[in-house]
């Protein structure tokens, strides 16, 4: 069986779609089928990909309008044998499907995303006691791969690129919710900005699409309402 | 990254207007449910000039329709506020627009405050 | 371009995460390049799932995990080197808690451990089974607070510039803009991982390619202990995907088609349990011989977890359930898994001591990419995680004292004008009637074939002959893309290109190897020999092929006995 | 990246095209604010103006318009509920029901209050 990859490239200067008719096996993942394209048929074909087991974050793309993991998504289960794909939203394509994610990461780090604790024990570290159900209020968020699939359909990320976006925030709250952490204050101001949690309007997309399960719109609503709360407080107090 | 700058901003403003504009959102429901109610839904002259003359020399009605009107204009203007800070433009004049839509609801309630009591 | 910091690390994996920080925190003078190829929370170390093993409880001791790695090396480990490791290795599991590592706990929210193969008490630390990716964030993390970490992400190095015996700087090309840009530094630290992609099924991601082993081979730093590859007892068929080694150290059991639980016949005591190269051989027997289980992608062996119990899988192995469910279509709740083993961890490498020095000043190795040795001919599971934690902090050290005591001696504008010359003038956009892509396919085949579980004399040397063919044709090797940015084409022919080198250092340094030992198992010569072969090997790049040297195995406490689990 | 992006529909769930539908219905009612307090100036300009301009809008032919404008303030006041408790951090679980819900509420109370509307145009003349 054959399904045509029809896909937008960019080669830098120009913008155009260019279809493939590739054979399609039992079980067969959309990144199995870019790379049968660039190794078989158009060496130039430029996406990212690593561990092809979706945990790297690097190969969203964007099939029939929905962004996904190319690498964990079953050509099968798209159920067309005709896919659209194109990079993904939000982001500026520099090749193919390869977009920029400098912008993303800065946002990343702008929140502040690693334990904060007041005595940092580097030669003499000791363990710390965090009891399983402790560690449940935040895993899920600790489960973020950084693919951006949140972010390219963020409505608040299409119009404002400043925004910090779902990952970000997550990251954030991610930390703030941590028993072990001791810094929350730094990251409540680092969200608080105009381009920080204020610009969510629970489109929650971003939890729709996240392949890792990690709800997004969950830790941004939860940052919000502590952002906001702490805001307050500071003013009265 | 410059777009990032000014983050770390310890305004209030941002989070006191989200939670205005939810709690102002809350209100309508209710208040713009008993201005529909009472307006259209319960007598079918309603809308005559002396019956709207009077609900409005009425102390209760006048206590309603103050609250309506602070809550409708904020949360019209506030919301707008908000789309227009979720674009680049907004983020680029953001005092501007901050200040010009504040502006605009303070006058937008004192109009209809005036129009109340001059009736 | 050219830009320069006092220590360039090239590689943001476990290994080069670490040795970024520590170098950070030996001064905040000191300024620090983290050049990938990929984001660092993309490179190989996130697939790491089963866990990281440190001496932390009573009943374990720094000499009980220094006896199982020893044994499991099959005794060409250097033991100065893993009694340091041992003994180390548990600051580092403290460490990542307090910078926020999600740690699986015990009830009263104490570090938990779990049993790995071969480790003779519980002592593997674990994440769920999600340890390299928590390991991996948790440093990346951490290294976001140094303010003299500077990060270059997606970077691709093409070499390393050694100018009077001393390592001075490398050359990266920028892949967003495709410009190429010189980094002089006083020392070089080479973190880019192993070389795992040389076999066709693996559980390596695309981007394990061996460049740093190459590109140091080809600048005369010898690599060692090449011919010893591992393979892992279960990949996922037909994918090769990990199912971690934890789906046994949780209780799961190995299968043949007649339901037999067969490793009772191979390793009586430890079962499942038995270390990678037992375990892998055991199936692969099992294949050979006809029981295992047939399919359309050949026979597997059945990984039988379903005793376990829905709420023990989804609690501790939650991403080999979705793994199995998203790319065999089957619930591990419900059926064994398909499984066959895998081409998984590179022991050999850069050869370094073990302060992680190679034989150039000022150039470092850490991490999969160097042999120090602690895995010798067999890595224990679990214990490479750790090795990445302990001597990414030594690599970083050594090199952050190296810097503060050295001037930075700028590099001659000839050899970066050569260099471009090389990439694009020569390579870029070329012409020519071979495909890179086919050329990876076929060097593949040959490793599949001739360098896999057993391997024989005359399986290396036909192996070895495609080889030299391969990189023959390479020669003649054309590129499609000839544009700059982000040319994935090119980046691409160049991993095959150092990949082809590898090869050939693998097969020269298996075929002279004449002995089994650890995960190099030739069936002409089943047995151990101590006698001759108790050494490491060191591969030398000449233009003729790879030139063969000895050095001996340091022995500390223990002496070479039978291996029986 | 644009504007268009609140609106787009292609690959959306209902959840964002809710926030779209939000997002409009709040524009339209916004204008529709500005219209109404503009015209209540005729209250000050006297009975005449004032009930000539009530003969005209409250009338069969606006009935369309005002039925529409019932279903924007209705969606956009029953979603907007929803959304307040979704973003005070309450029933995030339930948010796939809580929508299904605000649509089906938004149906049931667009139909008694359309019948309210009609009964009160067409029944004052
Ligand atoms: C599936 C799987 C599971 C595993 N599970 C375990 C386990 O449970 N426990 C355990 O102890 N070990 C495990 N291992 C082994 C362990 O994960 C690896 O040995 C270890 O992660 C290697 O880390 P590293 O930092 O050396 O290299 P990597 O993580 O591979 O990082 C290499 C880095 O170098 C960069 N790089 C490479 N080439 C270049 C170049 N040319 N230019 C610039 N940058 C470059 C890459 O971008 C990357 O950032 C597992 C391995 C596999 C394959
Ligand atoms: C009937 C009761 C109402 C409720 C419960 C309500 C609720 C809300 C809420 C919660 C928001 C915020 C959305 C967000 O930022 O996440 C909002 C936005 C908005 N509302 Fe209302 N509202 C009501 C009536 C009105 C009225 C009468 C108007 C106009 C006069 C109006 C105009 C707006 C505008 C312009 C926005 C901004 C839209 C956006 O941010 O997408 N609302 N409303
Ligand atoms: S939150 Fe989900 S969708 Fe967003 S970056 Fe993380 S993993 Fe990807
Ligand atoms: S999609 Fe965007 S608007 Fe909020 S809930 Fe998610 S961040
Ligand atoms: S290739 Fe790593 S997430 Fe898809």
């Amino acid at each position: 069986m054959k399904v045509i990859f029809n896909i937008r490239r960019f080669d830098g200067e120009k913008d155009y779609w260019q279809s493939f008719a590739v054979p399609v096996f039992r079980g067969m993942t959309l990144l199995e089928g870019l790379f049968y394209i660039k190794e078989n048929l158009d060496g130039s074909l430029a996406f990212r990909a690593s561990c092809r087991m979706g945990v790297c974050g690097s190969c969203a793309v964007k099939v029939n309008g929905k962004p996904v993991l190319a690498c964990e998504t079953q050509i099968s289960s798209v159920n067309s044998s005709k896919l659209d794909i194109e990079p993904i939203d939000n982001f500026r394509v520099i090749k193919d499907l390869v977009t920029d994610f400098e912008g993303f990461f800065r946002k990343h780090e702008a929140v502040k995303p690693y334990l904060i604790r007041n005595d940092d024990n580097y030669e003499n570290p000791v363990e710390l006691i965090q009891t399983p159900k402790q560690m449940k209020s935040y895993y899920t968020f600790s489960l973020c791969i950084k693919c951006g699939a949140c972010y390219s359909v963020c409505p608040a990320a299409a119009t404002r690129s400043d925004y910090l976006g779902p990952a970000a925030i997550t990251a954030a709250w991610r930390f703030i919710a941590d028993s072990r952490d001791e810094g929350k204050e730094e990251r409540y101001e680092a969200v608080c900005g105009d381009n920080g949690v204020w610009r969510c309007h629970f489109a929650a997309e971003c939890s729709e699409v996240c392949p890792k399960k990690v709800e997004p719109a969950k830790a941004v609503q939860k940052m919000r309402i502590r952002t906001a709360l702490h805001a307050i407080k500071k003013v009265i107090l | 990254m410059d777009e990032l700058e000014g983050m770390h901003t310890r305004r209030v403003l941002e989070p006191a207007a989200w939670i205005l504009q939810m709690v102002s959102g809350l209100l309508l429901a209710a208040l713009i449910a008993i201005h529909l109610y009472v307006t259209h839904f319960s007598t079918h002259d309603a809308l005559a000039y002396e019956n709207v003359v009077e609900r409005f020399r009425d102390a209760g009605f006048k206590a309603i329709y103050t609250l309506l009107l602070l809550a409708v204009t904020f949360h019209a203007f506030n919301g707008v506020r908000a789309i227009v800070l979720d674009t680049d433009f907004g983020a680029k004049n953001r005092r501007a627009v901050n200040w010009l839509l504040m502006l605009l609801f303070v006058a937008a309630f004192a109009y209809g405050i005036l129009l109340m009591s001059s009736v | 371009m050219r830009v320069h910091h006092d220590i360039v690390i090239v590689g943001g994996g476990l290994a080069g995460l670490r040795a970024a920080i520590a170098a950070a925190e030996k001064s905040k003078k000191l300024s620090i390049a983290l050049i990938s190829k990929t984001y660092p929370i993309r490179c190989h170390s996130v697939c790491a799932e089963g866990g990281t093993a440190a001496v932390l409880r009573e009943g374990d001791s720094f000499d009980l995990h220094a006896w199982d790695t020893v044994k499991g090396a099959d005794f060409l480990a250097d033991q100065d080197a893993v009694e340091f490791f041992v003994r180390e290795s548990p600051k580092e599991i403290l460490r990542l808690d307090n910078w926020g590592c999600p740690w699986s706990r015990t009830e009263d929210g104490r570090i938990a451990q779990r049993a790995f193969g071969g480790q003779s008490f519980n002592r593997t630390v674990f994440a769920a089974d999600r340890t390299g990716f928590h390991e991996v964030h948790t440093l990346y993390e951490r290294t976001l607070m140094y303010p003299n970490i500077v990060r270059y992400d997606e970077y691709f190095m093409t070499n390393l510039v050694i100018e009077d015996g001393a390592a001075r700087g490398i050359i990266a090309i920028e892949l967003k803009s495709g410009d190429l840009v010189l980094f002089e530094a006083k020392a070089v630290i080479l973190a880019t991982g192993g070389a795992g992609r040389l076999f066709g099924f693996t559980t390596y991601s695309h981007q394990v390619t061996g460049d740093g082993m190459a590109i140091a081979y080809r600048c005369r730093v010898p690599l060692k202990d090449m011919e010893f590859f591992q393979f892992h007892p279960t990949g996922l068929v037909p994918s090769g995907i990990l199912m971690t080694e934890a789906c046994r150290g949780e209780g799961g059991y190995l299968r043949n088609k007649d339901g037999e639980r067969f490793m009772e016949r191979y390793a009586p005591e430890r079962m499942e349990l038995a270390p990678r190269d037992v375990v892998a051989r055991s199936m692969w027997r099992e294949i050979i011989e006809g029981r295992g289980i047939e399919s359309e992608y050949g026979p597997y062996i059945a990984l039988d977890l379903t005793h376990l119990g829905e709420e023990k899988i989804e609690e501790r192995l939650p991403l080999i359930r979705e793994a199995a469910k998203k790319f065999a279509g089957i619930d591990p709740v419900e059926e064994p898994i398909p499984v066959r083993p895998v081409a998984h961890y590179t022991m050999g490498g850069v050869h370094t001591n073990m302060w992680c020095e190679t034989p150039v000043k000022g150039l470092y190795a850490t991490g999969e990419v160097a042999c120090i040795s602690i895995h010798g001919a067999n890595r224990l599971g679990s214990n490479s995680t750790a090795e990445c934690l302990v001597f990414g902090r030594v690599a970083g050290e050594k090199a952050a004292e190296y810097a503060l005591s050295t001037e930075l001696r700028h590099v001659d504008d000839d050899i970066y004008r050569e260099e471009e010359k090389r990439i694009f003038d020569e390579f870029l956009g070329r012409s020519g009637d071979e495909s890179p892509y086919q050329i990876k396919k076929e060097l593949n085949e040959v490793m599949d074939s001739s360098f896999w579980i057993f391997r024989d004399g005359n399986g290396m040397k036909e192996g070895f002959k495609k080889i030299l063919e391969l990189k023959e044709r390479y020669r003649n090797v054309e590129i499609a893309d000839n544009t700059r940015k982000f040319n994935t084409d090119m980046i691409y022919a160049f991993e095959v290109g150092f990949m082809l080198d590898l090869a050939e250092a693998v097969a020269a340094g298996a075929i002279a190897r004449t002995e089994s030992r650890g995960a190099h198992y030739r069936l002409d010569y089943p047995e151990r020999d101590d006698e001759n072969w108790l050494k490491h090997t060191l591969a030398y790049y000449t233009p003729d092929g790879p030139k063969l040297e000895y050095i001996p195995v340091t022995i500390t406490k223990w002496q070479p006995v039978e291996r029986k689990y | 990246m644009s504007v268009a992006d609140w609106f787009r529909v292609r690959g959306r769930s209902l959840q964002s095209i809710s926030f779209s539908l939000h997002r409009l219905t709040g524009l339209v009612l916004f204008i529709y604010l500005l219209m109404h307090l503009s015209y209540l100036t005729s209250l000050k300009l006297g009975k005449e103006v004032y009930e000539s301009l009530i003969a005209t809008t409250v009338s069969p032919a606006f009935l369309p318009f005002d039925i529409l404008l019932l279903l924007a303030t209705i969606f956009h006041g029953v979603n907007g509920i929803r959304v307040v408790l979704n973003e005070f951090g309450i029933g995030y679980e339930a948010r796939k029901a809580m929508l299904y819900a605000a649509y089906l509420i938004t149906a049931i109370l667009w139909i008694i209050a359309s019948v309210a509307m009609y009964n009160f145009v067409v029944g004052v003349r």
